[in-house]
């Protein structure tokens, strides 16, 4: 056991909390979490720069007994595709501070705490090696953030917290009795390799994979389980919309990836058509939705579920392209919409309103804010040279060889995500100036600006040179692959 | 059956007393006069009207105390008595345990002492 | 057949038993006024018969004749069943009781008790708790306040003296090591029970006394603040019933007393015969409640309760706990 | 027995002789102690529980049997009572500033705490029926005189005077089961029924009976059918008092529960469907009925039922890791309850009753740590995890995953979700309402050291579980 | 010689209505004795066992019964006097103030 490079940056933040509870000045709050996000950062690039793609094995491990009677360690290791999720959450942490530092003005030490103690708590669940330690990470990202939409957000955000909380909290309280069962048959042992080592009768492959999927799909989310992302997404402040957008929802596609495939093939296989359905109803629904949006925030929500159906479409794809493509658009949703929920932040920080009947014309006003907004919005509808666009048509090309009909429906929800998007951009910037003769816009600031630079750097050298992206999930997705078709057949 | 011939005299013994009090009680009705009226009715009251209700269920907590002490006492006496009467065969054990008994019992009563649930403040 | 001849006997004990206690208390009455009447220096009754002799028949037939008078709030069944509940507890307390062992009458060896029960003393402790019933039911049911508070007192003063009697006769049991009655005696064949038990006697007397509602101790019905206590209300025969039962309870004392502490029918000195023993003793002991009865003046309520609980209880506990060490070191080799 | 067993027995039940001898002396001298000087009391009472403590440590080493198999001093035994001295010394300490401020002046209450203490220890070491309804009955007329001990209040009268009745109605209940155990095996030794049932196990008048038994400690528990004492007492007792009856008083039943269940008689009999029944019912009426409670100690006297039956169905899985589980719970839920208890017990003060969930708008703005600790203690007691609550729940579900009763772990942690519904809401209350006037907490040192010690139980336990569960599972194998 | 198993129908006879007198009936003190009732009907059980299999053990048991019992009784006594001096009433129904 080498230098605990993942426990370092999975309880930096943590530390971080802790040192801030002692601050007294609200600044010196804002500047500290900074800091220590940016550490968290320098960390992840370090971890990312030594980083082998040529294994599929897991790297960085660490391995402590934790509760040796049942089997429980405390171990933490990365491949892959875990790898680019750690990345992505140290990304977006920092530009989390930096969204927060004016819209938040009261309570700020315990903003910034919950802050640190969530993406503490989001990385630990993309490090964690141990079913038992995966699941606490994951349950415990419940606490901070039902804090953060509800004692941060707008007007309804007490109801929208509740609704949060209790969804995802019956969703996962499931997945743990699964993991329990899963504890059982798999030979009383928490350690995530040598359950996915096992191999399970299809029968309780079956049960654990309805478990799993009701966990998983709340926290993606699919359709039906998605009605708590819009209340959420809307009432929770900027940087609780990044992280949900950005992190949170990987979470769950990514319990797909690391426990429904490799554990449960059989199963995987057997039941990839209905998730195909689901997702691709997730895709067309949740488009239709955007269409009807005034809300910009809403309208960002309902986009993210049909963005978050291509993910999953692309994993029950079951093959190379779809899986690559999926995970791939999962760190592209995570840039790309948390891009476009900084934004929205950023008007409403100065409007105080997200009713887009309330814009226009904006690109007078605010020139650098809507040409930004431009890329977003194009990346967000998957144009030719941005992010998106290779994660989709890896998808798309995935998604077809897995299922015609499925793939000819995920055509049409990137059609609506281009009317929903371009409609969006129409009424907010161009036009005439409606909003400009009631407030005074300000253009971008310099820290908002260092926010936003990076992910559009992100939706660029992702959308033109995808390479060492996918590289880095190259070696994994293959292995998992392998692993689903070795034991689950089919291709 | 040495139980039953026992125990049977009280049962004689009950239907005597209740016997004997009927004749009397006939017997007297047969002699006494009967002139009830009002003013003879009323309650005893030193000729006075009476005033209010005599059995209306409130007096002093004291009485309450007396009793709920008497229940603890006398059922310890219950434990008292079977001991008094093995108390040779009972051997060493059961000799210690109930002095123990006795000072728990003698604790409970100093308490009480202490507490002033003796004291009858007239 | 043998078990025709022994109801009858028991039946005929119980009779003979009724017969004298209902008349007990002719004789007491007279006696105790004529004694009342030499204490004080004067004569006592002296109008109905022979220096009053008859006085006691007189009261009787007076008693049986007066009117029966129900107080018009009462609850008249209560009240009615309240002095028979008074009359029996002392009455049936004397089945358990020995007169003495065997007497041989025309040849056949009669025992001189009713029922030799091997819990007699428990059962005597029973039944005269029950008293209680009649005193609280009289004075509650006569919906009078004299009536209420005497019968509240009368039953505050017999629960509070009915622990350390009870606790008194710990040391007795201890030393006889059975709780028959019969027992008892026959193990003060040699020594009496008084000599190694003077504080349980004690205790014991004075607590029958108050049990017995008598002077120092018949606050209950003291006429100058309570009327006549729980009786107030009662006249005629029903009250008569409180009456026998108090005598009843008198010589109950006494009997027990005698029993437990005084050797019962063993002798000394003179060679009578048990029973004549027994019964000089028990005449000595009603005595003794007259003679106090006009020697004493009365305690106020709040000394009547804490003499019971203050003096007697705690005296009779330290006469358990010393006379367990005795016996102890007693037995201990 | 001769005086060398009689000192081998002395030496097995010394904690609860310490324990008994100073309450005693505490109550004599209680009555000499003056105004102004109860914290003298505090302290002796401590001093005692500890005093046990130690005893029962260094007894824990090895089995004894005492009074010719009425008494056990073994590892199990010792387990509860270290829940049990937690839970009384955490009430003794949170205790003084709030008797001062309900006007409790008097030194019983301490005495009748100890005592209680007493029963509830000489329950968890009994091996005979006829033990065991003595230490209960120690134990709950205590809590019944205790609950009743605000004598000017007249909910806490009424409150008592419910708990009386119910209680002894219980009691009664449980009697008459242990009447027909003796009467069917002609004994009343735990061990000896085992026995003397070998054979037979399907009697149906044996299976009355353990119903019988098992009805009247579920009351103690406050499961399903016979809650329905728990609100209203919880309610009506002082807060103090409450907070030690929802913690000692229902481990102790949990411990004779679990001897009983631990035994061959039962486990052959088919209680356990009556057992898992109830544990559902309970934890779904708990659960639910707390969701419209507007009182504090209500909604946690609902939150304790909806506990018991998460306990229960440890109860259920039975087995070694099913009894560890329940016992691990238990330990947990002293910690965490307490915590929260400590938090009402420390907000009544001045004109503030603490009682009613409104009074709690807002109370993270003037006292950000103290609410930390409260949401620390509430998403534990909704089992979230790094919290030790999260912990406790898991191993249940362990536990009857274990045994194969998935359906039965599945019904549990969706109750279990309806009942974080309520946690939630209080933190919702406490950080996003606006306070609507000041807070004035009666945080006495004594108080923040109970506070801090639940707090570092909860979180503790919760992030380092091991030593723990290997401590409850120890006390199962191992005794 | 009186078979057991009239002593049990008695106990059962006597539990039943010291049941059905807690659950029914509205004064405390008849509540309290109905309760008497109940814990008597064990005792007869008790006894009654333990006379069958000439064993000590269910005489013991039903003494610590009684024993246990009066001090319950006399607790409940304290509390009712307690609450009788808050508000003067005997009435179950009456004292209900807490509800839910």
């Amino acid at each position: 056991m080498g230098f605990p490079l993942l426990s370092l940056i999975v309880f930096t933040p943590a530390a971080g909390a802790a040192f801030l509870i002692f601050l007294r000045s609200d600044n010196a709050m804002r500047w500290t979490a900074l800091a220590v996000t940016v550490i968290d950062l320098a960390l992840c690039i370090l971890m990312l720069a030594r980083f082998d793609t040529a294994t599929h094995a897991m790297q960085f491990t660490e391995t402590r007994p934790w509760v040796p009677a049942l089997g429980i360690t405390y171990a933490l290791g990365i491949d892959g595709i875990s790898a680019l999720f750690v990345f992505l959450t140290g990304l977006l942490g920092w530009i989390c501070v930096l969204a927060s530092w004016v819209a938040i003005d009261r309570k700020v030490k315990e903003f910034m705490i919950s802050l640190l103690v969530m993406q503490a708590l989001m990385l630990g669940v993309f490090c964690a090696l141990d079913l038992f330690l995966f699941y606490v990470f994951w349950e415990a990202t419940l606490i901070p953030m039902y804090l953060i939409i509800g004692v941060w957000g707008g007007e309804g955000r007490v109801y929208a917290a509740f609704k949060f909380f209790l969804y995802t909290l019956a969703g996962s309280l499931l997945f743990l009795i699964g993991v329990i069962v899963l504890y059982f048959h798999g030979g009383e042992t928490f350690d995530i390799l040598a359950l996915t080592a096992q191999d399970l009768p299809f029968q309780v492959q079956a049960w654990l994979f309805f478990a799993f999927l009701i966990a998983f799909a709340v926290k993606v989310p699919m359709v039906p389980v998605h009605t708590w992302l819009p209340d959420a997404h809307v009432q929770a402040p900027t940087a609780g919309s990044i992280i949900l957008a950005g992190v949170l929802l990987k979470m769950g596609a990514y319990g797909f990836l690391r426990f429904s495939l490799p554990m449960l093939p059989e199963a995987s296989v057997h039941y990839s058509t209905l998730m195909l359905v689901l997702s691709a109803l997730a895709i067309v629904y949740g488009g239709l939705l955007a269409l009807a949006q005034d809300d910009l925030k809403k309208l960002v929500a309902y986009s993210s579920i049909s963005h978050m159906g291509f993910v999953t479409l692309g994993i029950f794809a079951l093959n190379f392209r779809g899986l690559e493509g999926g995970i791939l658009q999962m760190f592209n949703h995570g840039v790309t919409t948390g891009a476009l929920f900084l934004f929205v932040g950023l008007i409403y920080e100065r409007t105080h309103t997200r009713s887009m009947a309330d814009y226009g014309g904006l690109m007078k006003a605010a020139p650098v804010y809507t040409t930004f907004l431009a890329l977003f919005t194009l990346s967000s509808m998957a144009l030719p040279g941005t992010n998106s666009f290779v994660g989709e048509l890896l998808v798309l090309s995935g998604g077809f060889a897995a299922n015609l009909a499925v793939g000819a429906a995920a055509v049409l929800g990137a059609l609506l995500g281009a009317a929903y998007l371009l409609g969006m951009y129409r009424k907010v910037a161009l036009g005439p100036a409606s909003v400009g003769a009631r407030f005074k816009i300000r253009d971008v600031n310099a820290r908002e600006m260092t926010a936003i630079l990076p992910l559009a750097v992100f939706v660029l050298w992702v959308g033109l040179y995808p390479k060492p992206f996918l590289n880095i999930i190259d070696a994994s997705v293959k292995h998992l692959l392998a692993q689903v078709h070795a034991k689950g057949g089919g291709q | 059956m040495t139980a039953a011939m026992e125990f049977l005299p009280v049962l004689f013994m009950v239907a005597g007393i209740v016997l004997v009090a009927g004749v009397t009680l006939f017997v007297s009705s047969l002699l006494r006069p009967s002139n009830p009226y009002p003013a003879k009715n009323m309650p005893y009251e030193c000729g006075m009207d009476p005033a209010g209700d005599a059995a209306g269920g409130r007096f002093r907590v004291q009485f309450f105390i007396l009793a709920i002490l008497l229940v603890v006492f006398d059922v310890e006496t219950m434990f008292l008595f079977p001991w008094a009467v093995v108390l040779k065969d009972i051997g060493l054990v059961g000799y210690v345990e109930m002095f123990v008994f006795m000072l728990l019992l003698v604790v409970g009563f100093a308490y009480a002492w202490l507490k002033g649930a003796l004291e009858w403040e007239a | 057949m043998e078990l025709i001849v022994a109801l009858g006997l028991i039946a005929f004990k119980v009779a003979l038993l009724i017969a004298i206690l209902l008349l007990l208390p002719l004789p007491l009455t007279w006696l105790e006024r004529k004694i009342a009447g030499r204490m004080q220096q004067r004569m006592g009754p002296m109008r109905v018969g022979w220096h009053g002799l008859l006085q006691p028949v007189a009261d009787g037939i007076k008693l049986l004749t007066k009117e029966d008078h129900i107080p018009a709030e009462a609850d008249r069944f209560l009240f009615k069943l309240a002095p028979i509940l008074a009359l029996t507890p002392p009455f049936v307390v004397f089945v358990a009781i020995p007169f003495g062992e065997t007497v041989s009458v025309l040849g056949a060896e009669i025992t001189l008790y009713v029922s030799n029960m091997n819990v007699a003393l428990l059962f005597v402790f029973a039944v005269i708790g029950l008293e209680v019933y009649g005193v609280i039911f009289g004075g509650w049911a006569a919906n009078s306040k004299y009536a209420v508070l005497g019968s509240l007192r009368t039953c505050a003063q017999m629960i509070s003296y009915e622990i350390p009697m009870g606790f008194a006769v710990i040391g007795v049991v201890m030393l006889a090591q059975s709780m028959s009655l019969l027992e008892i005696v026959r193990a003060q064949a040699d020594v009496w029970n008084v000599v190694y038990q003077p504080v349980g006697f004690f205790v014991f007397f004075v607590a029958g006394l108050a049990e017995a509602q008598r002077i120092p101790f018949d606050l209950a019905e003291a006429e100058g603040d309570l009327g006549a206590g729980f009786h107030t209300e009662y006249s005629g025969i029903r009250f008569a019933f409180f009456m026998v039962s108090e005598y009843a309870i008198v010589l109950l004392v006494s009997v027990l007393v005698v029993i437990l502490f005084f050797g019962g029918w063993n002798g000394i000195l003179v060679p009578l015969p048990p029973l004549l023993w027994f019964l000089l003793k028990v005449a000595f002991f009603v005595y003794l409640f007259i003679w106090f009865r006009f020697t004493f003046p009365r305690y106020r309520y709040d000394q009547l309760m804490a003499i019971g609980w203050k003096v007697l209880l705690p005296l009779s506990m330290a006469n358990i706990i010393i006379t367990g060490v005795a016996l102890g070191a007693v037995a201990a080799p | 027995m001769t005086a060398a067993d009689l000192l081998q027995s002395i030496l097995a039940s010394l904690p609860e002789i310490v324990v008994v001898t100073g309450a005693c002396i505490l109550l004599i001298l209680g009555q000499f102690v003056r105004k102004g000087q109860e914290h003298f009391l505090v302290w002796a009472s401590v001093a005692i529980v500890l005093i046990a403590a130690v005893g029962t440590l260094m007894l824990a080493s090895e089995v004894r049997p005492a009074y010719t198999g009425m008494f056990i001093a073994d590892r199990f035994a010792a387990f509860f009572k270290v829940v049990f001295y937690l839970a009384t010394v955490l009430t003794f300490l949170l205790s003084p500033k709030y008797a001062d401020v309900e006007g409790i002046g008097s030194s019983e209450y301490y005495v009748l705490l100890l005592f209680a203490l007493s029963g509830m220890m000489i329950m968890a070491s009994a091996t005979d029926l006829l033990s065991i309804y003595v230490g209960l009955e120690l134990m709950v007329l205590c809590t019944y005189v205790l609950t009743g001990y605000l004598r000017q209040q007249r909910r806490s009268n009424e409150a008592a005077l419910k708990y009386v009745i119910l209680g002894a109605v219980s009691t009664g209940i449980f009697l008459y089961g242990v009447s027909l155990v003796y009467g069917l095996t002609g004994t009343t030794q735990l061990d000896g029924m085992a026995a003397a049932a070998a054979g037979d196990p399907l009697d149906p008048g044996l299976l009355l009976a353990v119903v019988f038994i098992v009805a009247g400690l579920v009351f103690k528990v406050g499961a399903v059918p016979f809650h329905m004492w728990v609100p209203d007492v919880y309610e009506g007792a002082p807060t103090t008092v409450t907070a030690f009856m929802s913690v000692g008083p229902k481990a102790a039943a949990f411990a004779v529960i679990l001897r009983v269940f631990l035994n061959p008689l039962v486990a052959a009999t088919d209680v356990w469907i009556v057992v898992a029944v109830v544990a559902v019912v309970t934890m779904a009426l708990g659960s639910f009925v707390a969701l419209v409670q507007d009182n504090f100690k209500r909604l946690l006297a609902y939150s304790s039922i909806a506990h018991a039956g998460f306990a229960i169905f440890g109860v259920v899985a039975g087995g070694a890791d099913g009894i560890a589980s329940v016992m691990l719970y238990l330990l947990i839920y002293t910690f965490m309850n307490l915590g929260i208890f400590g938090i009402v017990i420390m907000m009544r003060n001045g004109n503030i009753s603490g009682e009613v969930i409104e009074d709690y708008s807002g109370f993270a703005k003037p006292h950000p740590g103290l609410a930390l600790l409260m949401l620390l203690y509430l998403f534990s007691l909704a089992g979230i995890p790094p919290t030790a609550g999260f912990f406790a729940k898991f191993y249940v579900l362990v536990a009857l995953v274990e045994r194969g009763f998935v359906i039965l772990a599945v019904i549990a942690v969706l109750l279990s979700a309806v009942a974080a519904y309520f946690y939630i809401r209080i933190v919702m209350v406490i950080y996003m309402r606006e306070p609507g006037r000041a807070f004035d907490p009666a945080l006495t040192p004594l108080v923040r050291a109970a506070l801090a010690f639940t707090a570092a139980g909860t979180i503790g336990i919760g992030l380092f579980p091991a030593w723990f569960l290997r401590l409850a599972q120890q006390s199962v194998f191992g005794g | 010689m009186v078979p057991l198993w009239w002593y049990i129908l008695l106990g059962v006879v006597l539990f039943v209505i010291g049941a059905a007198g807690v659950l029914l009936r509205r004064n405390i003190l008849v509540v309290l004795m109905s309760l008497e009732l109940l814990l008597n009907s064990v005792n007869i059980n008790f006894i009654a066992f333990g006379r069958y299999y000439h064993d000590f053990r269910g005489q013991i048991f039903a003494i610590f019964v009684i024993a246990i019992t009066a001090a319950e009784v006399a607790v409940a006594l304290g509390i009712l006097v307690a609450l009788v001096r808050n508000k003067s009433t005997l009435k179950v129904d009456d004292v209900t103030m807490m509800k839910g």
